[in-house]
């Protein structure tokens, strides 16, 4: 059989049995949050959680990453890459839309003329063990963007929560490798499969959010300079929660950090946004996007328009998290639907 | 009267003046609160329609501080010609004084502005409900009474409306704007005089200085410094923020404990004797941090040291601004 | 100017410093003799500091001060081997003027230098921990090569002078000062509080060793400051505030009401006749009366009345017009104000005898006859109110034995003392001593002292003299107690400390030898016109040495007893000295201003006003700028540099030339990165 | 890749301007260190950070690779400080260049102002090269300055001048003593030479407003779109479209450009 | 000056006015990695630039608050006025001082945890 059955009870064994191969990071509750961290004790993992509040492409593209530390001395310069390059990582319990974030990073961070080592490397070593969602929140929307609260595809291992058990799917090789691995785990039966299916066509159901991101693209291609920008970017405060807390936003920046005191550091990669204003300050004091406008304007485009025309996919992956944390409520349906109107609009024009 | 009657007339005086200022051209836009797409939420609006008037709503989870809009930086409320325009907004008492607090440091002209002042009854804290409800879902939340009712998936609670209350709202005293000649059109304060024991804070004063650190480490380190505090902040205008400043770099940019702390020791430094008391810094932070703490802190020092609250009379000058011989210098060392 | 020195001046070439280049920081540490060098290796500094970032050159040298010093650092300038300076040296209170002048000189800009301070911050405080010294040394030189690689060359900027000089007190200091810069060509405002000038040099009699007659000496200098025309005499006035700064000071002066017409008034003193209030005066120091309409002294200049409103029980009868012909006077006269604008001002504000009434021990106070030293001066005076026949104030009649008591309320360590040597107590009692003997030679007189001070010309011979010719009992110890006899005689309990056995003495009269102190309103003076007083109260001077009479304000300076306690010579000395650093910083017409001013980086600023409010001097103002809109903006001429309003700056869009926040963020972290 | 500061330059009179001559301590990196004129490089400090430059140097300067820097801000001022043996990190080349093939056997007109002259030199030491210089047809230069102090480049140009085979004209915003070249904007100078657009491609280099000005007037000289190149300043920051940055629309600037043809540039948001 | 001998372990960085030290420069020296600071100015009513200290004490009030509510010990950053008169002061005030970060130890909060 491929698909196999978890009990709650025993996600500690399956944590005791990997933990010495991987890290293993799963859901948490830190303070109030809900986070993906690395487990030191199985009792901490938490599967009955709507979505993390920080993406857990932390793990990819952690916040503050080391590209290498240096020690200066004199004139001699000593450059060390860091170590652990190679560890291998489990990701438990990561949500479907997620997962399909790592798709999109990879998109990025592997095409092109210019691929992001650390990255991809931390990708090859990771190893995803996804669960479903049953209760989506009201604010998701995967299924506009043509996923669902079920996609398995972009995981190694696919996990639906039974109630009482989980129903365990290898998915990819390498997941279905390490189901192998886990022998204990003992076969489903079709009821569990069936009530798998069963639960995935509710959780489909049970998205209510439902926005048309069909066209989105050449609608926003001509209306670059549309009136919408300055009415959509009204209210924005300019803080960049959304980019920060998007599972798909990978702006960052590149700073040395000095250890005072001592001829020392390490060059570090650390997130940026593109709604801070300073982001792209030329050093001649030109700045080409130098209000709200043109910032919220190039991060709906960007996710909209210029990542699907670079990927052939949208650059979203419809967790709601900008929607859900918008200090100003700045409703990403809310644009997107404006954004569909103005088009409308013009063929109204047309028509008349 | 209860609660959810005060906000129905609230919000009815707010649509009237609105409509009012808007068709005798009073002013060119009303800014105002208008109802979030999602629970918990309200969403700031801008309307210069008269028939739009009626999106305008008052509830207790009006957090953002709408004087936010009104500093230069933000160029939305102006004109074609890069005029300001003439802005009538919607304010409960924290925005009051901020707008005054504003004007003192020449960042907006009351001239300009029309104050819609309204009384508030406090702010619900949507960290202390979403930390109550833990990982459900709330689909509607209201006002009954002297409670919140929420709704969600397999969820109906009733919660004491004064217990999740933003903890800034439980000590406020200025709950309408304080009065500025010729500009409140609806509720104000006349010269309020603000009396606080700051009886709160005895507790957390009385901590050891390692107890504070680790307190205070607790609140703070799950900070992801996105800097939505100081972008909804309406005192942090400038042009360029100390974290962004290079030559000199003052502190690192990463999520290193102490380049954390270091950031909100700063911000706070600058708050002092400025900070109003809005709460939104704690409101929109992603993370969940409650800067309460801070910021009472602040109208400790400003009060007790200097007898002075921020946003209430525009002709005093904030401590920073100012300066007396007669000043406490208990802290200075002495010989012994 | 020797050859060699010529050609040099010939070849030197200008070292063109934008603040772009790299920096090459040359490193000088100074031996100072041994109070660097005795305590720390210098060696081991120089190696250290060639280690240092952008260090193109360490040295060490004796005295880089001296001439053969300086050449070294100019020599290293002109081969281009250097674009910074750094003296590790002594304070740059001391130097820093000596080594600016040298990079100017050696075409460097003079701002493009820094001093560190390794001896008053290293060397001489932490002597007997020379590894701590060491240690600290190093860091000092550190953070100063830190500093120097963020320097920027800076333009100074001059500011002409107002050839006019403001000085406060018309006591003999001041006159003289006044008369100087008179005789020079400058305008002089010469501002004294009493209706006279004169000071407490009037009051005296004779003067040490000479035995001159005060009077006589200070009476013709009164009458020709009244006369100079570039004095502009403002008596019963004082100074009420002083704003700007060296050059462009500006100065008002409240015109006490005298209540008679000054124009009108012709001296007649008709008017005292008439006045039926008879009070205190204080030019006798209560020991004679005076009306409420009054001249302080018969030689008073201006010889104007003036009355007393404190007293005045403003009868009518002076303004009537039998009484006063001209019709001067004026009850409902209002205080004046003037503005003048002074390119310098000179403190000459004298001092106040110590008030002995807080000794208990030496009945001061309570029995009548024990007086003080100027009181005493006042008896023996010729147009004192005894004419110069001194009784004793209980009987009137001339006493028979007097005893001086020295240092009282001098050397003195006890609380209520002052710790200092007011310098002119010894010679005074010597002197007034010798004129009672003069007057009755059969009288007995001691004198009770810790050592005698005789330091100045002809002194040692005045005072040997006092023993040899005139048989004054000179005993060394101090008095314990004394109490009134009968008759009101004084008797004194005391230990000779010589023989080391006590000893009791009855005396007729007794005399406190009382101190000089800083006038009780220096305090107010001094934040009136910004200069720093020292621990004893007096007004401190830029150095002890180097620059006794200028203050660390530049522009102001202090003459006679107000810099510490002096006798006449000495004050003259300080009176002219002052005047002529205070003519010599007019002659040039124009002065150089440190360039250590704020300035606005205006794509910073937000235009709060923060500094508009901080700014004592007033020097900052909002502005619309067409670019970057409301925005503060520095009168450099009236900004001092200090930097409150950059330290309040929450936007860091003020700096302060001289130290920028960048400098001094590269001192914090000792040039790393 | 590590190389070692072989030289410093300075190129003006204020001093804020600089030329790094860097040599690999690498022998192989220079061997896969290949480029062409208009591309540019990451080079870094170590301690201070890392920033994009143009590459002023030209692949027929063997040996070394050219950066001109201007002192403005942390990393730049790390650049002014260096002294000759220090360590400076590469990264590179990135970006396209100046399209050399496609400018085989055309007349090519350089128009540059100021700062932004460093990848024209590279370009032009390119062209006059022997190997190359047979490709090529005539060759204008126009390079204006605010005033003599600022002109880059001083013996290039001397050498240029001498020759016969490349037109170059100097210009500076206002008159000077001692000044021999033209007198005026860069624009009004163009005008005035009045390069041909037959066969021609322009390359035009500078600050935004000398740009558009300098673009109006090839127009009025009838240069098509396609013949006008340019290459745009943007906020870089990590030289191979990752960090976000840059993206002008779809296209990153440090990827698909900086050189763009102004056809292209028509066909992009206006945003830079 | 008196020469009046004080710990060696202090390093003093020149400023005209207790005024021109902007808070930055005491939280940047505790990042350094400095045990301690001291700002030391003229006494209220004796400042150099006549008001400059009035307008610190302002500041230094707050941060010293500030410092407290975040859990930073006291004695951390010190505050005294000595003016250039007062040798013996400054020598007894800056023992003080050492002896009380003696006391704390090392400056261990400000340390970036990396």
């Amino acid at each position: 059989m491929e698909q196999k059955v978890l009990k709650k009870d025993q996600i500690v064994k399956l944590y005791n049995d990997l933990v010495k191969d991987y890290n293993f990071y799963a859901p948490i509750k830190e303070k109030r949050n809900i986070i993906f961290g690395k487990i030191t004790n199985p009792e901490d993992i938490v599967l009955n959680y709507y979505n993390s509040k920080v993406p857990p492409k932390e793990i990819l593209f952690p916040q503050t990453d080391i590209l290498f530390e240096y020690k200066i001395n004199g004139k001699e310069i000593e450059i060390e890459e860091p170590k652990k390059l190679d560890e291998k990582n489990i990701i438990f319990g990561i949500r479907p839309c997620d997962a399909h974030s790592f798709i999109l990073l990879m998109n990025f961070f592997s095409q092109g003329e210019f691929k992001d080592e650390i990255i991809m490397n931390r990708r090859e070593n990771t190893t995803l063990i996804g669960i479903g969602c049953n209760t989506p929140k009201s604010t998701c929307f995967c299924t506009s963007i043509e996923g669902n609260p079920f996609q398995k595809e972009d995981m190694d291992i696919f996990l639906v929560d039974l109630q009482d058990k989980y129903l365990v799917e290898g998915i990819s090789d390498k997941g279905k490798k390490l189901i192998k691995r886990l022998s204990w785990l003992t076969d489903a039966t079709n009821a569990d499969i069936e009530m798998a299916q069963e639960l995935g066509k509710k959780a489909e159901e049970a998205i209510v959010t439902k926005i048309d991101l069909k066209n989105i693209d050449k609608i926003l291609d001509p209306n670059f300079d549309h009136q919408i920008w300055k009415e959509v970017s009204e209210i924005c405060i300019g803080c960049g929660t959304c980019s920060f807390l998007c599972p798909t936003c990978t702006c960052f920046d590149v700073i040395d950090e000095n250890v005072p005191n001592e001829n020392r550091g390490r060059r570090v990669r650390i997130w940026d946004t593109c709604q801070s204003c300073l982001y792209t300050l030329h050093t001649s004091g030109h700045n080409p996007r130098n209000s709200c406008i043109e910032r919220v304007r190039n991060r709906i485009l960007h996710k909209f328009c210029y990542y699907p025309e670079n990927y052939g996919m949208l650059g979203c992956v419809g967790c709601g998290r900008c929607v859900q944390l918008c200090p100003a409520n700045n409703d990403l349906r809310a644009i997107i639907e404006k954004i569909n109107k103005i088009e409308q609009k013009k063929e109204e024009k047309v028509t008349v | 009267m209860v609660i959810e009657d005060q906000n129905k007339d609230i919000e009815q005086l707010i649509r009237d003046l609105a409509r009012k200022l808007l068709k005798e051209k009073e002013v060119d836009v009303i800014l105002g609160y208008t109802k979030g797409t999602i629970p918990l939420t309200s969403l700031p609006i801008v309307i210069d329609k008269v028939e739009d008037v009626d999106k305008l709503i008052w509830n207790n989870l009006c957090y953002i501080n709408l004087a936010k809009y009104l500093v230069p930086r933000i160029p939305t409320l102006m004109n074609e010609e890069g005029q300001k325009l003439k802005v009538g907004i919607v304010s409960k008492g924290c925005i009051g004084r901020a707008l005054i607090h504003l004007s003192v440091e020449h960042q907006i002209d009351l001239e300009n502005i029309k104050i819609i002042g309204i009384p508030c009854n406090g702010i619900i804290n949507r960290k202390k409900i979403e930390d109550e409800i833990g990982e459900r879902e709330i689909f509607e939340i209201s006002v009954s009474g002297d409670n919140i009712i929420i709704k969600g998936e397999d969820l109906e609670q009733t919660l004491p409306f004064n217990e999740y209350l933003n903890d800034l709202c439980k000590t406020c005293q200025v709950k309408s704007p304080p009065s500025i000649e010729n500009i409140c059109v609806g509720e104000c304060l006349e010269n309020p005089v603000i009396e606080d024991d700051f009886s709160d804070m005895t507790e957390f004063d009385s901590k050891t200085p390692e107890e504070k650190w680790e307190y205070i480490k607790n609140l703070l380190d799950t900070c992801t410094r996105c800097y939505a505090c100081r972008e909804v902040c309406p005192m942090c205008y400038c042009n360029l923020c100390f974290v962004d400043q290079n030559q000199p770099v003052w502190f690192g940019k990463t999520t290193a404990y102490s380049d954390i702390f270091t950031f909100h020791l700063i911000r706070a430094m600058h708050m002092a004797g400025r900070c109003v008391g809005c709460g939104a810094c704690s409101s929109v932070c992603p993370m969940g941090i409650d800067l309460n703490l801070i910021n009472r802190s602040l109208e400790k020092i400003a009060k007790e040291r200097f007898n002075f609250t921020s946003g209430i009379d525009p002709e005093a000058l904030p401590p920073m601004m100012a300066f007396d011989m007669e000043d406490d210098q208990e802290f200075m060392m002495e010989e012994d | 100017m020797t050859e060699a020195k010529k050609e040099l001046e010939k070849v030197k070439k200008e070292i063109v410093v934008t603040g772009n280049e790299k920096p090459q920081v040359g490193v000088y540490v100074c031996d100072c003799g041994i109070n660097i060098a005795g305590v720390v290796s210098v060696p081991d500094l120089v190696k250290y500091a060639e280690t240092l970032p952008d260090v193109a050159v360490a040295r060490e040298y004796k005295f880089f001060c001296s001439d053969t010093g300086q050449n070294i650092i100019k020599e290293d300038i002109q081969s281009g081997l250097i674009n910074r300076v750094v003296v590790a040296a002594c304070s740059p209170r001391m130097h820093e003027p000596t080594f600016r002048l040298v990079c100017k000189e050696a075409g460097l800009n003079q701002f493009l230098f820094e001093q560190a301070n390794i001896r008053e911050h290293s060397t001489w405080v932490h002597m007997k921990d020379p590894e701590g010294a060491f240690e600290a040394a190093k860091d000092l030189i550190k953070m100063s090569v830190a500093k120097a690689r963020e320097l920027k060359p800076l333009e100074v900027k001059t500011v002409s002078i107002e050839p006019a000089c403001l000085i406060i007190g018309g006591g003999i200091a001041g006159m003289n000062s006044a008369l100087d810069l008179a005789t020079e060509g400058y305008k002089v405002y010469l501002v004294e509080r009493t209706p006279t000038i004169g000071g407490h040099m009037a009051q005296l009699d004779k003067t040490f060793p000479t035995m001159d007659c005060s009077a006589c000496i200070l009476t013709p200098r009164m009458v020709d400051v009244a006369r100079n025309e570039n004095i502009e005499l403002l008596t019963y006035s004082e100074v009420v505030e002083v704003t700007g700064y060296v050059g462009n000071f500006e100065a008002t002066i409240m015109k006490k009401p005298h209540y008679v017409d000054q124009e009108a008034c012709t001296g007649c003193g008709v008017c005292v006749d008439y006045c039926p209030v008879v009070t205190g005066n204080e030019f006798d120091l209560g020991l004679a009366t005076r009306k409420a309409i009054y001249i302080p002294f018969p030689q008073a200049v201006p010889g104007k009345y003036t009355i007393d409103m404190d007293n005045c029980i403003k009868c009518g009868i002076c303004a009537r017009e039998d009484v006063c012909e001209p019709d001067a006077i004026r009850y409902d006269e209002e205080p004046e104000y003037m503005k003048v604008k002074v390119g310098t001002i000179i403190i000459a504000t004298g001092w106040d005898l110590y008030d002995p009434t807080g000794l208990k021990q030496y009945g001061y106070g309570r029995y009548p006859n024990v007086i003080d030293g100027l009181q005493m001066e006042r008896l023996l005076s010729s147009t004192g109110p005894l004419d110069g026949k001194p009784t004793r104030p209980s009987d009137l009649k001339a006493p028979h034995s007097i005893a001086f008591l020295q240092c009282v309320g001098s050397r003195n360590f006890r609380e209520g003392g002052n710790q200092y040597c007011s310098r002119v107590c010894c010679m005074y009692a010597t002197k007034q001593a010798r004129q009672y003997k003069e007057k009755h030679p059969d009288a007995d007189v001691y004198i009770f002292y810790m050592d005698v001070r005789a330091f100045g010309k002809g002194y040692e011979e005045f005072y040997e003299s006092a023993g040899k010719n005139y048989g004054i009992n000179y005993i060394r110890g101090r008095i314990a107690e004394v109490s009134e006899g009968e008759d009101h005689s004084i008797i004194i309990r005391a230990e000779d400390t010589l023989l080391q056995e006590p000893m009791e003495l009855k005396v007729d009269m007794f005399v406190l030898s009382c101190g000089l102190e800083s006038r009780s309103d220096a305090g107010e003076v001094a934040s009136l016109v910004r200069v720093q007083r020292s621990s004893d109260g007096f007004f401190m001077e830029a150095h002890p040495k180097l620059r006794p009479v200028d203050t660390l304000t530049e522009g102001i300076f202090i003459a006679g007893v107000a810099q510490g306690p002096k006798d006449i010579p000495d004050s003259v000395a300080q009176a002219k000295g002052a005047a002529s650093s205070a003519a010599t910083l007019m002659a040039k017409g124009e002065v150089e201003m440190e360039p250590f001013f704020a300035v606005v980086r205006p794509d910073r600023c937000i235009g709060c006003g923060m500094c508009v409010e901080n700014c004592t001097y007033g020097a900052i103002e909002l502005i619309d700028d067409r670019h970057f809109g409301k925005i503060a903006s520095i009168n450099q001429a009236l900004c001092k540099g200090c930097g409150a309003c950059s330290g309040n700056c929450r936007c860091s869009a003020i700096d302060i030339f001289g130290f920028t926040g960048e400098q001094i963020f590269s001192i914090i972290m000792g040039g790393e990165l | 890749m590590l190389t070692t500061v072989k030289d410093i330059i300075s190129e003006n009179k204020v001093n804020d301007i600089k030329t790094l001559e860097l040599v690999f301590k690498n022998e192989e990196d220079y061997k896969s260190f290949q480029y062409i004129p208009g591309q540019f490089a990451e080079i870094s400090l170590i301690g201070k950070g890392e920033c994009p430059i143009g590459i002023a140097s030209s692949p027929t300067e063997v040996g070394s690779i050219m950066f001109t820097i201007k002192k403005m801000g942390t990393v730049t001022s790390g650049f002014h400080n260096c002294e000759v043996g220090d360590t400076v990190g590469l990264r590179g080349p990135c970006g396209n260049g100046w399209p050399i093939e496609e400018m085989k056997g055309k007349n090519i007109v350089v128009i540059g102002g100021g700062f932004a002259f460093s990848t024209l030199r590279s370009l032009i030491i390119y062209i006059l090269d022997d190997k190359h210089r047979k490709d090529y047809k005539n060759i204008t230069v126009v390079y204006g300055n605010r005033d003599s102090g600022e002109v880059l480049y001083q013996p290039d140009l001397e050498d240029w001048k001498k020759r016969d085979d490349i037109n170059v004209i100097l210009t500076i915003d206002r008159e000077e003593e001692g000044w021999t070249d033209k007198v005026g904007f860069v624009a009004p100078v163009v005008k005035e030479v009045a390069p041909s657009p037959e066969n021609a491609i322009a390359v035009v280099c500078g600050p935004p407003i000398m740009i558009k000005t300098t673009i109006a007037v090839l127009e009025e000289l009838k240069f098509k779109d396609e013949q006008i190149l340019n290459s745009l300043e943007m906020r870089m920051k990590c030289g191979i479209g990752k960090c976000g940055r840059c993206n002008i629309g779809n296209k990153f600037v440090c990827v698909d450009g900086p050189v763009f043809s102004l056809a292209e540039l028509k066909e992009m948001p206006s945003e830079y | 000056m008196s020469r009046i001998q004080y710990p060696s372990n202090i390093r003093i960085v020149r400023v005209p006015c207790s005024g021109r030290v902007n808070p930055f420069f005491i939280i940047k020296s505790l990042l350094r990695g400095w045990d301690g600071v001291v700002v030391s100015g003229c006494h209220p009513g004796d400042c150099h630039y006549v008001s400059g200290n009035l307008v610190a004490r302002r500041r230094f009030a707050i941060l010293q608050d500030l410092l407290n509510l975040f859990g930073i010990e006291p004695d951390r950053v010190t505050f005294m006025w000595s003016s250039a008169s007062e040798g013996d002061r400054f020598a007894n005030l800056i023992k003080k001082v050492t002896k009380n970060i003696k006391r704390l130890g090392p400056n261990k909060k400000f340390e970036s945890t990396w």
